[in-house]
């Protein structure tokens, strides 16, 4: 049995999963919406401003809601037992451990990819801003899971949880936020949004490359 | 019994706990003369600037704090990954013990920054580069020390702080190349503290002086650290139970 | 086949055993007894490879086994305290993806038949959540018979289980070793497997 | 000698808030942690002292 099709069968059982549990994907969903309607309320509603504010409202939302999500993305596995069993199965752990880290993008950040170009137009986004918008979230969400199973993994069982990943995590996401905004506010402001997604696109690579093994290091220090 | 999970005699926390014991009280001298002697040369002797007028005093302070702020970070991670790749819980202990110090430098490194950028910059807060990388740090500091305090196995809490410090390490230039690219972006102040002041070399002098000084007392409270945690963890071993009795 | 040599656990502040050695052969079941805390659990997370000892190292077929990570976890089960068994999947499912996931794919009827062989025929498309705790324990152990494993490291298999059950999981113990498996088992119910003399290893000694 | 009076030493060229604040603040911290540290090493003796009069502490009943 090869790799693609371990990593396939876990997506499926991820996926399917997710599907009977349509209430967390969808609470995720509405935290990223009503996160991003709060900012009009609190600076209130000048279209310039707003305008000024959107991609980086927009990313910050995002940021916020990845990292909600991210206490599914091995407790469930870790108190059933299932984690161990994976542990145990002879595929190498980063294999299954990207299948993870995929599935975890597909349910929570692709519908915000997809629910973002609502929320631009609500802060006047231009349609080539918005463009960019949905682009920078498309390389910088995975980072967003890959990083962020990194301190899902080290929390595993701990009382506080919630709190810790995001003091973890947080810190961590910044240059995928200044980057994932400035590229919108490239747009924005004609200087053009290239630069900023290829260091995007960079930190994507590395991220992809890199956070298996920190994971697959995280979860052997968790379970034992 | 406990012998035997020490592969390494100097690595041992019983040698290392009598060594730590008796270095201690001279890094503290050190620091102290050193302290002394930086702060005649900073308060004293430096020349009032002819920009700042005597505000730029603080940088005696500023600067070796956030020098010391990052420096002991690379210096945790490097711990933190020696115990991870020998699995010597001396290097763990070591790294656990560096990290309130730095904390408490990177939070002296921010306050000391907000006071000279007051009547320099005429805010208390400027989002420059180096002050928001510098906050930045201090929340990896804090994410270290939480993980660990939240997590009862020392075991775990050793490998997983050790983890964590060098994905923040591998992180750190990353964030700083971020920061500093979307400072430029938005033009927002970019006067650096260091090149502030045309620095006379009496100036520079008294910052390497209070530098060492800084590094001095760091050794002195991480080892000083080191030798509680060591005697909370090896309390159950047999040289603590001599140790003790020697000396009562 | 299976040998554990001078093994040391260390949790917390405690040295849970020390100068531990077994070894294990064809057909042969090892019985870990010792008191609540003495490290049983800890033994066969040791054993298995998802706890590393502190001291000593187990060996499969003469290798460490860190070394042949990928054909030991290949020929070797493990049946931990949790089931492992998703709630919001049906038994069918779960013991599907288990063996797809383990790289083992079983047909249909072929995890039909496990769970028939445990009592279980009718549970093939029930949610999980619908399932007694008892009848959970007995879809997991049904993956034991799936997996075709060689070595069944089991923690507590018998608890939770009603008497007719004890008796199935026995004498699947018995074919297992029978057919020139090996077992390593903690329990605190007494283990008749006829024809077979159990090893013991005990830890409060 | 950069300074005539202690009065003017003490008065930064009207920037003593900042200078004596930022020394100040640092002086403090450094104490404090030098207090906190002594403090440690306090309990972790009497820890010690009472592992060592009164044998190991055996309530941990956790198998894992």
């Amino acid at each position: 049995m090869n790799m693609t099709q371990t990593v396939m069968v876990l997506l499926r059982r991820e996926l399917m999963l997710a599907m009977r549990r349509r209430g967390d994907v969808l609470t995720v969903l509405f935290f990223f919406v009503i996160v991003a309607s709060l900012f009009p309320l609190g600076v209130g509603p000048d279209p310039k401003l707003l305008r000024l504010m959107g991609g980086g409202v927009v990313w910050v939302s995002a940021l916020l809601a990845a990292m909600l999500s991210l206490g599914r993305m091995f407790a469930s596995d870790y108190a059933d037992g299932t984690l161990e069993q994976l542990i145990l199965t002879p595929t190498p752990p980063v294999v299954w451990i990207t299948g993870k880290m995929l599935a975890h993008w597909l349910v929570s950040g692709v519908p915000l990819i997809l629910v973002a170009p609502v929320l631009g137009v609500q802060f006047g986004l231009s349609n080539e801003a918005l463009g960019v918008l949905v682009f920078s979230l498309l390389l910088g969400t995975p980072v967003l899971s890959l990083i962020g199973a990194i301190g899902a993994a080290l929390t595993l069982g701990l009382r506080g949880g919630g709190v810790l990943v995001s003091l973890l995590v947080l810190p961590l996401y910044i240059p995928v936020l200044i980057f994932g905004a400035g590229a919108v506010d490239g747009a924005m402001s004609g200087l053009g949004a290239e630069a900023h997604l290829s260091l995007l696109g960079g930190i994507l690579i590395l991220a992809f490359m890199l956070t298996p093994w920190a994971v697959s290091a995280a979860l052997r220090i968790s379970i034992e | 019994m406990i012998n035997r999970f020490n592969k390494y005699k100097y690595s041992s926390p019983a040698t290392f706990y009598g060594l730590a014991g008796r270095l201690i009280p001279w890094f503290y001298g050190a620091a102290a003369l050193f302290c002394m002697a930086g702060l005649y040369i900073g308060l004293v002797l430096a020349p009032t600037d002819f920009q700042q007028s005597e505000a730029y005093r603080i940088i005696f302070i500023h600067v070796p704090a956030a020098w010391m702020s990052m420096f002991i970070y690379v210096v945790m991670a490097f711990w933190a990954a020696l115990g991870l790749a020998f699995n010597t819980r001396m290097s763990f202990m070591m790294a656990s013990a560096l990290a309130p110090t730095g904390a408490m430098l990177t939070f002296v490194s921010l306050w000391t920054g907000a006071l000279w950028g007051k009547p320099t910059w005429g805010a208390w807060w400027v989002w420059d580069a180096r002050l928001t990388s510098e906050l930045i740090l201090f929340f990896l500091y804090l994410g270290f020390m939480a993980l660990q305090a939240a997590i009862d196995d020392p075991r775990r809490a050793d490998r997983a702080g050790a983890l964590i410090a060098l994905v923040g390490v591998v992180n750190v230039p990353i964030i700083y190349f971020s920061v500093r690219w979307w400072n430029t972006l938005h033009q927002g102040a970019s006067v650096s503290m260091t090149k502030a002041p045309s620095m006379a070399s009496i100036m520079l002098v008294g910052m390497l002086v209070m530098a060492l000084a800084a590094w001095m007392y760091t050794i002195a409270a991480a080892l000083s650290r080191a030798r509680c945690i060591i005697l909370e963890r090896e309390r159950n071993a047999q040289w603590v139970a001599q140790m003790l009795e020697a000396e009562a | 086949m299976l040998e554990g040599k001078d093994l040391a656990c260390v949790r917390g502040e405690r040295t849970l055993f020390n100068h531990l050695n077994f070894s294990l052969q064809e057909g042969e079941l090892l019985l870990v007894q010792g008191a609540n805390g003495s490290g049983k659990t800890s033994l066969l997370r040791l054993v298995c490879g998802l706890m590393a000892p502190e001291f000593g190292e187990v060996l499969w077929r003469g290798e460490k086994i860190g070394a042949v990570r990928e054909s030991y976890h290949a020929e070797m089960a493990y049946f931990g305290h949790a089931p492992a068994v998703k709630e919001d999947l049906s038994a069918f499912e779960n013991l599907d993806f288990a063996c797809r996931l383990a790289g083992i794919p079983v047909s249909r009827d072929e995890v039909k038949g496990a769970l028939g062989h445990l009592g279980l025929g009718h549970c093939l498309n029930l949610p999980a959540k619908s399932l007694s705790q008892g009848q959970r324990r007995r879809v997991a152990l049904s993956r034991l018979l799936l997996a075709k494993a060689r070595l069944w490291i089991l923690d507590e298999p018998l608890t939770a289980l009603d008497q007719a059950a004890l008796k199935l999981v026995q004498s699947l113990l018995g074919e297992h070793l029978r057919q020139g498996g090996m077992a390593l088992l903690t329990t605190h119910q007494p283990v008749m497997i006829p024809g077979i003399a159990p090893k013991i290893l005990d830890l409060s000694a | 000698m950069n300074w005539h009076s202690w009065s003017e030493f003490f008065y930064m060229g009207g920037y003593a808030l900042y200078v004596w604040g930022s020394f100040g603040v640092t002086a403090i911290l450094v104490a404090g942690e030098i207090l906190l540290l002594r403090s440690h090493r306090q309990k972790a003796l009497e820890l010690a002292l009472n592992t060592v009069k009164y044998g190991k502490v055996k309530n941990d009943e956790n198998e894992t």
